[in-house]
């Protein structure tokens, strides 16, 4: 049996334009890194098409429980400030946790 | 004037609408339209460039000056009139009078393949015109939204600070602190724009590079050029109809506005065109373009940024569901009239 | 501690073509919204190698429990007539909950 | 004949083969092929537009009826063959049918190169055929399908009845209301299908452009065509040897099939195109690649919405991984070498 | 109600370039089938961009949980010789849970 | 030698490095990078192919020969160099190595840019040369870290041991067996790479094609060849000064090696072209380029597959944000200076 070890997974939909401040978070935290994943949809304003200008992007990053809330209160006050951020986080389990205590350098 | 309708660009336009409104499954990639957009402010930069290194400086500071001015007052104009008209919140009258402070390039361009198919000759100065105008906009866009806020939070009170509180302790963000500091962020955002960025850049490589290493540039600035314009205005067309379906969200009213600014910019524009700046009838027709004509490329994302308690769906849907089709089809040929019925009175 | 409120994640794999049905579902039945993602893959029917005509695509739709089940109905009727879905239910774990019960308006 | 094999889009056709065969990692991005199809449908259909402005319009209705018959006749006949043959499921038939009714741009405009190499003039009525043969066989694609489904539902008897109410009580979707609002749907599909959009729209645009206005987007259409079609059949080289492999799962039989179609499709283009239609070597050689070609673009969606029972590994894998190939590299000079004997004969 | 089953989702983050190496494990290890979305993000080296020669791949499978370890255990392999892959692993709940045992045929 | 700064293909490389560094918001879409640099390579294919048919055999086979001691010999040297300065891991060092054995075809398509502009005619041969030089680098590499493999392995002992045990029984992966299975991928892998199969079957068509129906394609190789090139470098630059950003982390010393490598490749290029091949200061100058460049498209991948332990951040930023800048402003430059200095006193 291969050992799984649980983290959270944090998933973020939202305007491309976002992607620098989301980063910037991640940064800050100490993530162990991010990825993102063109995307377009529909919302509370009407259909993103996924046009340069009216993109969406999917992000996601995967951290240990504990570093879970600083990243949650930053996405908070993002959305106090009026951004619109689809947030949701799940348990998944891994194979290498230290993996995600390193934070990425960039 | 109708012969601006049998204008190939102006044509596929029609196409790109038309497939949307008979619900056709067609699709562009969306990276094609970027990758087009790509290749026409670069080309249209380069050939811009070319022209301007022999241009006149003093002609060329005063084209630029009266750029700023327009950049400048259209936005506040804009804003004035739709806080009047009480038909939107403070902070969505100043991202919708954002886009109108700026221009969009696609209707520039067709403006150019009106102005050549007429064989109309035109002034190069307009095209800088189009680089230094992408940008006063949003700085202004900013400072309106501020403003907003702040009369937004005093007619709260108390009220607005708990909503706030409600941010995580976070949330007084709207303080002048964090104001000056997306500022800052905004001017950046405003001068190192992506468009902004391949226009003047391209602009300067045409007029540093030499003669004879444009020679091999010239057929893909110019043999292309007319055809990607008309690939972009197709897809252009689709997302313009796509937008007009939000015409009823956004109410007869607010749409109204989407065809007036067009008019009082086109009428300021022509103005300045043939009198402040001394143009041909090409040329004032083009000031009228860059005055008339709504962003809806580099502004929007900037507005999310900057004022994202703003709708994007109202300023899309003005931008670029009502103005931009109006100008297109119908500001264009008349921004002409206007600028030849001036020149045939004028001095 | 951030407060986080459970919601349900269904993700849906199948052609592109479907792309409308899809949506058609989603407005009937008042999701907040979705979000699509390119995508290519293979399975029961070969490769799928994301060309126009031969392109898969991921959506997700995040929704309350108790709004479930009349879209996974409507993914089963789909799915009886002869349709290709990959459909999957996760848990998740939102911030916002009180987002995901506007129904989005397009 | 060989020398079919040396136009440079038949050999990058080839070269996507080989790449493939080789397993190179050579991948194009998706969005690339979809950007190359939109400019190449553009590009005919402008080229196209402009020549028929100038086209008898009693030629072009009868050619138009031509198109009808052949779009309608096709997909019944192939649909026949397989029934007969036995090899497929009728639902899987009619999806296949479907495809050797429609026609294939990419071959088409492969047998335009080869006919300009060979100095080969041609009449511009085979390109409205193209636009106008893309949809009837999705609709009668559609109608075999709702034959089948009765058919196996009969056959089934109460067994079937019992799977459809697995479907949650939703699952007797396959009555009669059912199918007709598909058939609107279709109908609808079949009509305002991208590629149809496009073509059509062009050939309109075409027709209608102020001549002046289209001297611009003749380098657009001219001149980069051909290596844009290089391009595109480098990329649908590899795709269609991609699906070769599938070919073990399709079975040899069948396999036959992608060959015998376009053989008895092309033998009866050359006859309509050479009496019916009175075309010289060159229009009779492009009906019957009409004819012979199967889609591979417009109807697999198509069929997946309409007919999801079939398998898509199966049409595609006929129509693109078989009769593809086999119409750039041997089909279009044999029916250019029919017309030839035909018309060496012919009245 | 629509009934659920549970099956396990492997999620993988990794460089376009081990897209074959992992689709001939999926094929060896019998999955139904897989899928693949292109994406960018940063990690423990650095950003990668998504261009070209510097692109992610995000891919996901379903597959019944007792057929979990032997995929693990191959992208264990792969991670022991130094590639770099991000795997996550989630419980899904499936409408369909046939269709995850019969494995796609390439 | 300044004047190289004024061709527009380097001004605009130059304008993505400026957009990046004043932190633009400009994006260009991945898949249009990818769409030029397929464009640019059957392009220049294409063209190669049509004056090869005309080439000399022997002269061909001379310089396939040289190409080939290049691309073995190259990054043998850089491996040693990089050892002896003891700045990286073993394995690291054998990646890097690999990409300075093979070759950039934005650099040598820039330098041809360069050569045009100043009027200097060159031979075809280096087109071959560049086709060649694609794989050796690959194989090498791989070589080299299966010996760094083994030193590492010979250093940690029976601690490398339990290390490898950790991956569940399979880890020891690194023996004799395994190295072989990988040996024949990447043979593979080096031959049928994209770039590989694009360039080599491009040359091949352009040399095969019929001359009529290569006519139809010149506008597409010719006319916008330059404007795609621009694009193109425009996208490296921001990639570039993005990799720039990573100079501290790879450190001082390292990065002098992005810069001595091209030096020692350019001198020793400028020899092999003068005195071995006996080319024009063109040809000669083109051989520099083609020895002091490092693949930054091609081999990355492979290095990711073949060679996983070593840091592609590494790699990168020296091949892209080093060397491929220094060429592209001053190497081409220099080289061209090497190569004339050396005509004027050569036999
Ligand atoms: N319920 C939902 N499920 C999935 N994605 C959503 C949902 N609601 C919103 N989104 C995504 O979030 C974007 C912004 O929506 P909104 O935050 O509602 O303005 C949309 O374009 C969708 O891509
Ligand atoms: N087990 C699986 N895991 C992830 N994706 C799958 C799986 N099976 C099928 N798919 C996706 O669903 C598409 C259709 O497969 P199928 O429904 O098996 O015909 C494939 O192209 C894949 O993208
Ligand atoms: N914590 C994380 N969350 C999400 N994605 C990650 C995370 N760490 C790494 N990645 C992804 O994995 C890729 C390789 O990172 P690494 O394995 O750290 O070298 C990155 O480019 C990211 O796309
Ligand atoms: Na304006
Ligand atoms: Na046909
Ligand atoms: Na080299």
């Amino acid at each position: 049996m291969v050992d799984l070890y649980p983290e959270k997974l944090i998933s973020i939909i939202t305007t491309s334009a976002l992607e620098e401040r989301l980063v910037r978070i991640f940064r800050e935290r100490g993530t162990s890194g991010y990825t993102i994943v063109p995307a377009r949809g529909a919302g509370s304003r009407g259909e993103q098409s996924g046009l340069d200008f009216d993109a969406n992007i999917l992000v996601k990053v995967i951290l240990p429980a504990d570093r879970l809330d600083p990243v949650l209160d930053d996405l908070k006050r993002l959305l106090g400030r009026g951004h619109h951020l689809t947030v949701f986080v799940s348990d998944v389990a891994v194979i290498t946790p230290e993996k995600f205590t390193r934070p990425f350098d960039l | 004037m109708l012969s601006n309708l049998m204008i190939p660009a102006v044509l596929f336009f029609g196409l790109g609408v038309l497939a949307r409104l008979v619900k056709s499954d067609l699709k562009f990639p969306p990276d094609l339209a970027k990758a087009l957009s790509i290749y026409l402010l670069m080309a249209i930069g380069l050939h811009g460039g070319v022209e301007l290194a022999k241009a006149d400086l003093g002609a060329a500071i005063n084209a630029i000056i009266w750029a700023l001015i327009l950049g400048f007052a259209m936005p506040v104009l804009g804003y004035w009139l739709l806080i009047v008209t009480r038909r939107v919140s403070p902070l969505d009258a100043a991202a919708i009078a954002a886009h109108y402070g700026s221009v969009s390039a696609g209707t520039f361009l067709t403006a150019i393949a009106f102005l050549d198919t007429q064989g109309v000759v035109y002034e190069t100065y307009p095209l800088i015109m189009l680089a230094v105008m992408e940008s006063p906009a949003i700085i202004v866009g900013l400072l309106l939204a501020a403003q907003a806020r702040q009369k937004v939070k005093l007619q709260a009170g108390g009220n607005g600070a708990a909503a706030m509180a409600n941010g995580n302790g976070h949330g007084n963000g709207h303080g002048n602190g964090e104001d000056k500091i997306r500022l800052g962020a905004l001017l950046h955002e405003a001068f190192t724009n992506g468009s902004v960025v391949i226009l003047v850049g391209s602009m300067a490589i045409g007029a540093m590079s030499l003669p004879g290493s444009m020679d091999k540039l010239k057929p893909f600035i110019d043999e292309i050029f007319m055809g990607a314009l008309c690939l972009f205005l197709f897809e252009m067309g689709m997302e313009a109809a796509r937008r007009l379906g939000d015409f009823k969200r956004v109410g007869a009213l607010l749409a109204g506005y989407g065809v007036v600014m067009p008019l009082i910019g086109g009428t300021i524009g022509v103005l300045i065109g043939h009198y402040a700046l001394g143009f041909g009838v090409g040329g004032t027709t083009l000031v009228a373009v860059l005055a008339a004509s709504a962003s809806y490329i580099a502004v929007p994302p900037a507005m999310r940024l900057a004022v994202p308690e703003a709708n994007p769906s109202l300023y899309l849907t003005l931008s670029l569901g009502i103005t931009f089709p109006f100008n297109v089809v119908l500001g264009i040929p008349l921004y002409h009239w206007m600028a030849s019925a001036l020149a045939g009175t004028g001095p």
